[in-house]
């Protein structure tokens, strides 16, 4: 178990402690906000296109668990950073192979997501209720994460040289 | 820091920088390399995939032995498959002949730039099984490998294949300035596009000066091709016609499609992002039909999609696809027949010329839609748009054609049937080889002229 | 808290639950009905537009006058404009006669659901001119309004149309169950659809039994239309054609094509949220084409692109289907002619019987197209296979035409030059509704049968 532990990159055991830290000991509010936090999402690499294209975006001045934490309460918003927390710890570890190959928001995501949208948009939304459709997002594809075309602005330049050769042992 | 930037900067593969054999790369890449070898894996799809089938199966395109009559492409034609695959099958495939040209080699091995440096322009007409593939085995290339699409060096990617450069420089742009977007196609496009021998050099030219479509290629050929004194790739065996014979254009059609229109690249599609070895990610270089990797394909954008629905409607424009392609040779095929009796009824010579155009333009527009292969979902519009001038003027050819076989009081009932048995007669045969002998018989006698007197 | 819920169940707008007048949902709701007199407007885009315009002016479909040549849309056809217009251009349109029944006002008036709840089946063949449009009239119905989609007293979503209830059954789906998203698409399903009048009762009817692609609806009514008795729309004036006339099938159009197979709705893009009045929100309630109003009903979705983008990618998708319907209707301009010849020239009847079927069809192929109003975009590969069948069929029609001609020996070039006269002529006429006259002459003689007798 150590073993494979320290055989992983530092930022994920950095990681591991973290979540360890929240679930185990009362949290402060300064890791609690770390952890709300871009930089800490995109500390896994399988967050980079999320990071980046939302980085890109209208929404980059609001942070990741504004959207994808439930801010109805206190508690709920610990359970949930919690559990999802630790299915993305367990993943990143013990679990890499069932990694999925593409990351889907899951339903429960969706409906935090959604109420979010809702919550900060109140005032757009209240003649009409743009409820059309499932989710906000069914029409607004591209908020935050640019999902019609998933391309950050680098794809748009030329390539700097020798950068394919940085990324050998995978990214 | 300084040092780490500079570091980066001359950091390098150390490997020789004109490198060309894959297995160069295996120790350095073993990811890269790992994945590279799935592409020996032959699994099919419901109307491509990458198992070595003969094109002229009946669930693929059955009279291509009638309509490619007196080309190579009549005797053997295959289903496209892996990368791996590329050298080997260019020198079993028996379009290859004692008069092949270098040319030929030119999108099937790492060799070639090696080749083209030393040879210069001698390399494209040089003679294939004498001079060029040998020269190539003897340095041990490789099928269709890294050094094609990266800088051994720097990993860089490149274009090594000049007529893409030439050609892109006729639609006013330099490959030198690329985006990392566009290199993500340009590098396939060195390879998966129409081209010509430029008939001065044998030399692989891409008739693109006048645009991407259909029309665009037609009209170079009818007037750049022409006066460079290239006027056909064949003469048609059932016909006559001066022919036109098209080649894979899926550069050209993705670019005039969707996906092309909104910027998402071949890459994105056939070397979408995957996860090996436990956790890391790589580009995948196992280039096939994105139909077997849906999730990594289409599902990073197509998010709100499912796996289901993404295979539902893909089927569903290509069935459409699939059904007008296949009325479209079906006419082409009886336009070609209609032309043989007029030929055999020695009508006037003037009328066969006219009904030999529309055929000669018929055949090329559902030609350069067959020969695209992703049975039309790369442009779902475009290619049908193509279709139906193809169903257009092959009618014209064959509306030319009973106008004066009823002025000569042929049977144009009869010759209906005779068409329809050699159809039947195609269609039945099962050795693919011999599938085209069965288009000639006593009524309708091969048009090929005699080869030329030896000098 | 349940009081709160209580409220909502019982609040109403007050109005009579069979409330039909337009007025009197204005101070209700200023803003939609402000929104709802924008329709008022008229504005043309490339292609479509508001603008009241003859559809035979040049730079729309200038041979329709002999496409339709015996039948009312041949005299005037219109671009279609807002629904704010309806009942206007229903009642001044001259393809209205004394005999035209009420079915005519179903998709024109908001009288229309209590017409029908008063008179029952009896309705749909009344008399337009003498019964049912005095009925509407004295009622002080609207042109196409609010209680046409929404139930006056809770604003509901709703069908109002008999005949989309039904049409839906055959295909099995219960329009009482439908989402909120469907009903964004149903609502305009009542109208934007291809009907005949069954002939029983002259009830509109949607034939959609089989499916909703152009050739399931042709499939239904050979079959079911045949069966109850329907043959035809209008006996053609030159080649004498048991003709069908297709209309307006958007939603059928739109439901197979990308749009409609991802569950984007007809309102997503015709009816976009939009900002009024400073800062309010409401849902747009102007009709009319998106590319005027871009921002709001594309570029939510397509966020990525720009409006520069969509115009141009629209115009692109357009303008290739605009060319191959101009291809198609003037291959089966041709074709009419050819038949018309053979009738004068007294061919064997069935061969002029089987060139009339493939006429027919082929014409159906084109006219479900052209009578669609997104000049392709709802449906870019749909509607363009659609539009290759037409070519193929009325290539066949001429083909026969041809055999037979040359038969009699009929000089077909002359016959050629004639028909290109014809066309001249219909073109080149400034008067609309003198156009269809110059289709027919000495050599063409009409086709369509006299009159049958008074009872
Ligand atoms: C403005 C709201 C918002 C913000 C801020 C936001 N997201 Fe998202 N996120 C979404 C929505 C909406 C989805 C997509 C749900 C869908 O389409 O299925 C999503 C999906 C995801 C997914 C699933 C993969 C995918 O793309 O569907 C990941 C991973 C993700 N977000 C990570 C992040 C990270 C990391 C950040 C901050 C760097 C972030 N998000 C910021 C709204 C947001
Ligand atoms: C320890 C590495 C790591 C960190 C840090 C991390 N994630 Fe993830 N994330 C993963 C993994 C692994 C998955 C895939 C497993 C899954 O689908 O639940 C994932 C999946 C997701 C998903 C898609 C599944 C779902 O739950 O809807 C979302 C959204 C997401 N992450 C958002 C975030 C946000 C927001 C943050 C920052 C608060 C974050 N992630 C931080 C590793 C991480
Ligand atoms: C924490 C608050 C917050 C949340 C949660 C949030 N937004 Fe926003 N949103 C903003 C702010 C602030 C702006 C204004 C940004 C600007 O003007 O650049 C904005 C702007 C927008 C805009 C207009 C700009 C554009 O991109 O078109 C849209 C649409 C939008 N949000 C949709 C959404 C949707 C959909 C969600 C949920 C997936 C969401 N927002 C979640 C705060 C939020
Ligand atoms: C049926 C499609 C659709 C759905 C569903 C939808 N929207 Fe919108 N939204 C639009 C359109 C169209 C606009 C542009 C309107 C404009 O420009 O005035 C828009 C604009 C916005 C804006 C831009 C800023 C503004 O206020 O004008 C925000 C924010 C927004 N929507 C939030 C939301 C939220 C939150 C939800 C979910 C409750 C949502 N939308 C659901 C279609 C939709
Ligand atoms: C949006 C995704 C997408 C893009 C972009 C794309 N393709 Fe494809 N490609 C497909 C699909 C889907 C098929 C059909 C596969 C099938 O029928 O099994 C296909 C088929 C093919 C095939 C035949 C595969 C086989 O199984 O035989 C080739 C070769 C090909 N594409 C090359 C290219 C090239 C070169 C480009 C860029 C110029 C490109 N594609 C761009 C999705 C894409
Ligand atoms: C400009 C690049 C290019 C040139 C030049 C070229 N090919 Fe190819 N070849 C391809 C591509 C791309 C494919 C895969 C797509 C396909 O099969 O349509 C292919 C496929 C093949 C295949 C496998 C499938 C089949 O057709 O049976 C053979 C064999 C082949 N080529 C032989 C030849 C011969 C012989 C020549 C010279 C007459 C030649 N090629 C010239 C690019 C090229
Ligand atoms: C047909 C073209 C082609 C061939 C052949 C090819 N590559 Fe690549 N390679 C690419 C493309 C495209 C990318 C993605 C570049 C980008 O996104 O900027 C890539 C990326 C890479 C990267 C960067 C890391 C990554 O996963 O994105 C490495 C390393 C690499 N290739 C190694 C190899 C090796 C080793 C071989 C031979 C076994 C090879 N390539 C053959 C086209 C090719
Ligand atoms: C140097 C020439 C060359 C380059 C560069 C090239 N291809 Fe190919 N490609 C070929 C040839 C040749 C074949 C057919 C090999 C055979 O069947 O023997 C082929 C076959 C394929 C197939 C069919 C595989 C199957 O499963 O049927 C796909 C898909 C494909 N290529 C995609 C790509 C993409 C995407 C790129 C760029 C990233 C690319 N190719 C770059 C020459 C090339
Ligand atoms: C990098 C992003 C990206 C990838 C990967 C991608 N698509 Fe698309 N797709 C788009 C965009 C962008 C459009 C154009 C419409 C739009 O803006 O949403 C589109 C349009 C479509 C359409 C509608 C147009 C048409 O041709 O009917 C279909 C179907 C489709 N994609 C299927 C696929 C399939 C199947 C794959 C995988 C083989 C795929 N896409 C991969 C971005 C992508
Ligand atoms: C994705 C967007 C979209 C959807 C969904 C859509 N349309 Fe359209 N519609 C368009 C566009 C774009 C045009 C072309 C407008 C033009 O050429 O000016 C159009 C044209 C029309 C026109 C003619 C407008 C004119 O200017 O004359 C009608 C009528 C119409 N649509 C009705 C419908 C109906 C009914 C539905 C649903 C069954 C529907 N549309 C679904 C985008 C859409
Ligand atoms: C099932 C609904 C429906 C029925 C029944 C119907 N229409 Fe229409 N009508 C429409 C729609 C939708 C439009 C707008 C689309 C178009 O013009 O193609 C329209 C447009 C019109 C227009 C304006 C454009 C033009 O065609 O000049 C007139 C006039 C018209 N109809 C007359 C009639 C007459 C006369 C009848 C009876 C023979 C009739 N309609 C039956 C739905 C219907
Ligand atoms: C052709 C159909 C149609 C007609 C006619 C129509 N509406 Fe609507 N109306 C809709 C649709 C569709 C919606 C959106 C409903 C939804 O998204 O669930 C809507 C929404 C509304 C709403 C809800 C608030 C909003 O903006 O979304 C009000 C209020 C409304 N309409 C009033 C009217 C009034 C008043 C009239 C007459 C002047 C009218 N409507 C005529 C189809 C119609
Ligand atoms: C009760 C019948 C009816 C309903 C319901 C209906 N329409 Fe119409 N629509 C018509 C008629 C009739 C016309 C043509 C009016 C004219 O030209 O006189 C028309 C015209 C149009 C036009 C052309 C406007 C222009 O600028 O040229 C559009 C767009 C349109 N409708 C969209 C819709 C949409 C979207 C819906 C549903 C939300 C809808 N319609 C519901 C009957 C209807
Ligand atoms: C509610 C969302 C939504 C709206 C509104 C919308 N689209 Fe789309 N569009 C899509 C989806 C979903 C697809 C299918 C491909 C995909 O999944 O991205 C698509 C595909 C397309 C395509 C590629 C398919 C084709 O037919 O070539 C074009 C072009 C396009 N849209 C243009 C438009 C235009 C123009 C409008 C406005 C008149 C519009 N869209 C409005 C969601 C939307
Ligand atoms: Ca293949
Ligand atoms: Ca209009």
């Amino acid at each position: 178990m150590w073993k494979k532990l320290f055989s992983l990159d530092k930022k994920v055991l950095v990681v591991v402690f973290l979540f360890v830290g929240i679930v185990g000991t009362v949290a402060t509010a300064e890791t609690l906000s770390y952890t709300d936090s871009p930089e800490f999402c995109s500390n896994c690499h399988i967050m980079n296109e999320a990071h980046d294209s939302f980085a890109a975006s209208t929404h980059a001045n609001v942070a990741c668990n504004d959207c994808h934490l439930p801010h109805d309460s206190a508690v709920n918003k610990l359970v949930f950073k919690a559990k999802a927390g630790m299915t993305h710890v367990y993943f990143n570890t013990l679990g890499s192979e069932k990694i999925p190959k593409v990351l889907h928001a899951t339903t429960a995501s969706k409906d935090v997501i959604n109420k979010n949208c809702i919550s900060c948009h109140e005032a757009t939304i209240q003649n009409v209720s743009h409820d059309a459709k499932e989710n906000c997002f069914d029409c607004h594809r591209d908020v935050p994460h640019g999902k019609a075309t998933f391309k950050t602005k680098e794809f748009y330049e030329p390539l700097p040289s020798r950068t394919l050769l940085n990324r050998k042992g995978g990214f | 820091g300084q040092t780490e930037e500079a570091s980066k900067q001359s950091k390098s593969t150390g490997l020789a920088k004109d490198e060309y054999r894959n297995e160069a790369f295996k120790d350095l890449f073993p990811l890269h390399y790992e994945s590279y070898m799935k592409n020996k894996k032959e699994e099919d799809t419901k109307y491509n995939g990458s198992v070595k089938r003969s094109k002229f199966e009946h669930d693929k395109e059955p009279y291509l032995p009638i309509l490619f009559n007196g080309f190579g492409f009549a005797t053997e034609y295959n289903e496209d498959r892996g990368h791996v695959y590329a050298a080997e099958d260019v020198r079993n495939i028996k379009r290859i002949t004692d008069k092949s040209v270098g040319s030929c080699l030119t999108c099937k091995s790492t060799a070639v730039p090696k080749l083209i440096e030393e040879m210069g322009d001698d390399y494209w007409g040089a003679n294939f099984n004498q001079v060029v593939w040998p020269k190539a085995e003897a340095m041990g290339h490789s099928p269709i490998g890294c050094s094609d699409c990266h800088d051994p060096q720097t990993m860089d990617l490149r274009i090594t294949r000049p007529s893409f450069i030439e050609a892109m420089k006729t639609r006013g742009v330099d490959v030198t300035k690329a985006t990392k977007n566009e290199m993500r196609s340009y590098v396939c496009a060195q390879c998966h596009v129409e081209y010509y021998f430029e008939p001065s050099k044998s030399k692989v030219t891409f008739p693109w000066a006048k645009g991407f479509k259909p029309e665009e290629m037609y009209a170079y050929y009818e007037e750049i091709g022409k006066q460079q004194g290239f006027e056909k790739d064949w003469i048609h065996n059932v016909s006559g016609t001066p022919m036109l014979k098209a080649q894979h254009p899926e550069f050209e059609t993705w670019i005039e499609g969707p996906h092309g229109k909104a910027g998402v690249s071949c890459s994105d599609c056939h070397m979408p992002y995957e996860r090996v070895n436990g956790k890391k990610k790589i580009t995948s270089h196992y280039w096939t039909s994105p139909l077997k990797t849906i999730e990594q394909s289409c599902l990073t954008c197509h998010a709100d999609k499912s796996e289901q629905w993404i295979k539902t409607r893909v089927d569903e424009i290509q069935t459409t696809h699939m059904e007008m392609l296949h009325k479209a040779e079906e006419v082409s095929v009886f336009a070609h027949y209609y032309v043989n009796k007029m030929i055999t009824a020695k009508v006037d010579e003037v009328k066969i010329k006219a009904a030999q155009e529309h055929i000669r333009k018929g055949q090329w527009y559902w030609d350069i839609v067959a020969a695209e292969n992703s049975a039309g979902f790369h442009n779902p519009q475009g290619t049908m748009a193509t279709l139906s001038k193809s169903i257009e003027e092959s009618n014209q050819a064959i509306l030319i054609a009973t106008e004066e076989l009823m002025k000569k009081g042929i049977d144009v009932d009869k010759l209906k049937k005779e068409i329809e048995e050699r159809m039947k007669a195609v269609y039945n045969e099962a050795d693919p080889f011999k599938k085209k002998d069965h288009a000639i018989t006593d009524s309708f006698p091969g048009q090929t002229p005699p080869p030329p007197a030896k000098k």
